[in-house]
């Protein structure tokens, strides 16, 4: 019994219009939503992108293959190494030419890695702004032992452009196995700290739970991938759909929820998470020896005493280097599972070393086309709630 | 009965002279520069904003803030009933359980109404 | 005079302008005006391993009015300019500005059509961080160079005496 | 190996063909620019295609591409069924001088946001779309940036941001609340 709604309608208050807006602790820093607001419940609203975009599409068409990767590393920058196995798998495919089986386990544990301290963050930040601060402690603290792991083997903590044409940056440095593995259990530990304070935390539930609903059909149309889209039902992944990296033979499940509300979609990221660490495990285990670079002379450059003794070494050096790989003209979409949902790069070659065109799909500018619509009829402290859900990474939108 | 006078005269002392002395500090020692841009309202550094402070609040806020006001003074005439709550013996007791009865009333009427709901 | 002989070593005597500074020093209240990666660097920062809260500087304000060092992480495109430009206007007086990153030091490697070269087109800036993200550490030492360039710059009080140099002792 | 779409589309709208072409391992259609929404909507209804995602929406410009086009302008839908797990790639070759297409939303609300861009991007205009405004430029921008004679150093300032008070009063209208 409450209070009946013709009391508030004859009060016709006016509406109120706030800017939730580009510099707002809640809002990742570029992201603006202009409500209209009646009391606390949200009417209408309105929202504009478009702050960092950085003209990532326009400056890649003047840079050669190899130099675009560095460029990829900003899209997703909280996971940075999985836009630059993205686009390495795309382009190698093009090529026609076949990684060897060790860099193809190193791309997969350590993107298996980045989807996890992505997860980490996502929900930090979440937790942040839910007022839960010891949670960013918690988890943020696991982030920084994977840098460490980073910085070790790339030598950036961040943006660590790690993958080549047809292969990686480097090998792997001795006892890396070891780190994951401890890095894996302080994750694990830390998981299990965030979940006893909030599993039962009636609080974080009341704020969560049925929230910002997303039905699986709207998921569906407003073109939703990833952990969002699961957490409305939809079972849908790219490592099972059309499985790449030996996915298939490794076991691992996809976590889907029922209500597609924010409690669902912060607890499939927490399953997500368990999901890679068993994954990475596995892969651990299986991970073969050998060289990480493929032979194909088109792409790899020649090891250093061919490029300084003989000329053949010293011009396919050069080549290389200077005009860049040399990718057959076509045209290719090819995509992977990021942490965010399907990242889809389009490239276009005219057999040329630098692309003519990459266009690349944001998997979090579907999602945040979306936001205006699903916090219609909420309160402000929920469209807080559902934008730390949505996980949008302003890098990635606005590219 | 002095010492008691004697000890709430400090406290008043200390709780009026030691805020403002440090307002005037710092409205005396801090620079001041006004420029028209500064004094605009904070509304994110974007240009227009919408409404002005006459405009008509929601009846909900003043619903929330009636209540508040309602419980917090329940809550003052607990504190120097509980302070010297052994004195005062067992007829004072059944009279705050009484006034905290009358104040429960009031306060299950507005769980059954819903108000807190509505929001 | 015969004050401090008195006093000894009881009591120690200061000008004001001292005090301020040693108070404006010690207690940065940083508007993080986080954009891009610099932004996440900046959470690190701000997490327990780099801990800002050493230096005093880790009550971090959302608005401009409670704010007196912009630490400007990531970039400014042309559209996030005059935003940018309205919240410094709108910081109270004494005020700093540490830009943080390549991007927002000089527009990093994106010289396209949409991103400002450099933030000091728009405001003026105290301390430039070098880096794509710079290091936490680097961003402490940024504080620390405010810091000395605090206590080295005249407070209202003061007349200026000649230009301050940071940094290369 | 003739996939199931591709058999499909020619059986039904042969006429409207242009192209087909396979390239790297994915099969894409070039279709007349008259009959893309009731090919879209064919693709999206038919119960054995059943495709009822649009993954991505962008457009090229072809003209500095070394092959010559007919037309400089072309737009790409990528489709993808989650229930058939198999994916097409339609085209629209756009001439620069009629430069508009029917809109996608009301196929599917993803098309919204990603036809703004294209607009955004390269100035193609889309019949039918509900708010057709730029997304990712200032709204001061003059020009479109992704086509390949906009140079990529020419800068443009934004003096006042957008106050969005135009696009909002739109939606109100639409719900009912604003005269």
């Amino acid at each position: 019994m409450t209070i009946e709604k013709e009391f508030y309608k004859d009060l016709h208050t006016e509406l109120l219009f706030v800017n939730f807006g580009p510099s707002h602790p809640a809002s990742h820093g570029t992201l603006r939503t202009f409500c209209a607001l009646d009391g606390e419940k949200v009417i209408t609203a309105v929202s504009e992108i478009g702050y960092l975009h950085r003209g990532f599409e326009k400056t890649v068409e003047h840079k050669t293959y190899n130099q675009v990767i560095p460029y990829t590393d900003r899209l997703n920058y909280v996971s940075s190494i999985m836009n630059n196995v993205g686009f390495s798998k795309a382009v190698e495919k093009m090529l026609g030419i076949t990684i060897t089986d060790r860099c193809i386990f190193i791309r997969v544990i350590i993107s298996e890695l980045m989807r996890i301290i992505d997860h980490l963050v996502c929900l930090a930040a979440l937790l942040v702004d839910l007022g839960a601060l010891t949670n960013y402690w918690y988890l943020y603290n696991k982030r920084e032992v994977v840098y460490t792991i980073l910085e070790k083997l790339t030598g950036a903590r961040l943006t660590n452009s790690f993958t080549r044409i047809g292969g990686l940056y480097r090998d792997l440095y001795d006892g890396f196995e070891d780190d994951v593995k401890f890095a894996l259990t302080d994750i694990e530990k830390a998981i299990n700290d965030v979940l006893k304070l909030n599993k039962k935390n009636k609080i974080f539930l009341d704020r969560t739970q049925d929230v910002c609903i997303v039905s699986k059909e709207d998921a569906i149309s407003y073109g939703f991938t990833g952990p969002c889209l699961r957490a409305s039902g939809v079972e849908y992944d790219v490592r099972k759909a059309n499985p790449y990296y030996y996915y298939d033979q490794f076991d691992f499940d996809i976590p889907v929820g029922e209500h597609g509300d924010t409690y669902d979609r912060i607890f499939v990221r927490f399953e997500e998470m368990n999901q890679s660490i068993k994954l990475v495990r596995q892969y651990l285990k299986k991970l073969p020896s050998g060289p990480i670079n493929s032979d194909d002379k088109r792409v790899s450059l020649p090891d250093k005493n061919d490029a300084y003794n003989n000329i053949e070494g010293l011009i396919n050096h050069f080549k290389i280097i200077y005009e860049g790989v040399k990718v057959p003209s076509g045209e290719i979409y090819d995509s992977t599972e990021a942490a965010n949902g399907e990242l889809g790069y389009y490239i276009i070659s005219d057999g040329s070393g630098t692309p003519y065109r990459v266009r690349v799909r944001p998997p979090c500018f579907y999602i945040f086309a979306s936001y205006p619509d699903i916090i219609e009829g909420y309160r402000i402290a929920d469209i807080i709630a559902t934008l730390g859900s949505l996980n949008i990474i302003a890098g990635e939108l606005d590219r | 009965m002095t010492e008691n006078v004697t000890a709430a005269l400090i406290v008043v002392f200390l709780a009026v002279i030691i805020p403002s002395v440090i307002l005037f500090l710092s409205h005396f020692l801090g620079g001041r520069k006004y420029s028209e841009r500064k004094l605009e309202t904070y509304e994110v550094g974007l240009p227009k904003v919408y409404g002005s402070t006459s405009e008509r609040f929601s009846i909900k806020f003043y619903l929330i803030a009636i209540l508040f006001i309602i419980f917090d003074i329940e809550t003052v005439f607990m504190y120097p009933w509980a302070v010297n709550f052994r004195e005062l013996g067992i007829w004072s007791f059944l009279e705050m359980f009484l006034f905290i009865i009358i104040l429960l009333a009031g306060f299950v009427y507005i769980l059954r109404k819903g108000v807190l709901k509505e929001i | 005079m015969g004050l401090e002989k008195f006093l000894e070593n009881a009591v120690l005597t200061t000008t004001i302008s001292e005090v301020l500074k040693w108070g404006r020093k010690n207690s940065l209240y940083p508007f993080a005006f986080g954009t891009a990666c610099c932004a996440i660097e900046f959470m690190s920062l701000s997490s327990s391993v780099f801990d800002i809260s050493r230096f005093g500087a880790e009550v971090i304000r959302f608005s401009p009015r409670q704010a007196d060092l912009l630490l400007v992480a990531g970039t400014i495109t042309f559209k996030q300019a005059p935003i940018l430009k309205q919240i410094y206007e709108q910081m109270p007086e004494p005020k700093w500005v540490i830009s943080m990153g390549a991007c927002a030091s000089s527009g990093g490697f994106y010289d396209n059509y949409c991103t400002v070269q450099g933030i000091d087109e728009i405001i003026p800036v105290d301390v430039y961080i070098a880096g794509c993200p710079p290091r936490p550490e680097a961003i402490l030492d940024a504080i620390m160079l405010i810091q000395e360039k605090i206590q080295k710059e005249p407070t209202e009080y003061q007349k200026p005496k000649r230009p301050i140099v940071i940094g290369n002792e | 190996m003739e996939n199931i779409t591709i058999g499909k589309l020619k059986e039904n709208f042969s006429t409207s063909i242009l192209e087909i072409n396979t390239n790297n391992g994915d099969a894409f259609v070039l279709v007349e620019k008259k009959q893309i929404i009731p090919i879209l909507t064919f693709l999206k209804n038919d119960s054995e295609l059943d495709y009822n995602m649009l993954i991505d929406l962008s457009a090229v410009d072809y003209l500095k591409h070394p092959v010559k086009k007919a037309e400089r302008f072309e737009i790409v839908y990528q489709l993808y069924s989650l229930t058939k797990n198999h994916k097409i790639r339609i085209k629209v070759s756009i001439e620069m001088k009629d430069l508009c297409v029917d809109s996608a939303t009301s196929l599917w609300k993803s098309a919204n946001w990603a036809e703004r861009e294209v607009f955004d991007m390269f100035g193609i205009k889309f019949n039918g779309h509900p708010n057709l405004r730029r997304i990712l430029t200032h709204h001061e921008f003059i020009g479109h940036p992704l086509r390949k004679d906009y140079p990529i150093k020419k800068r443009q300032i934004l003096s006042v941001n957008d106050t969005l008070m135009d696009e909002m009063e739109q939606k109100l209208r639409e719900k009912g609340l604003k005269q």
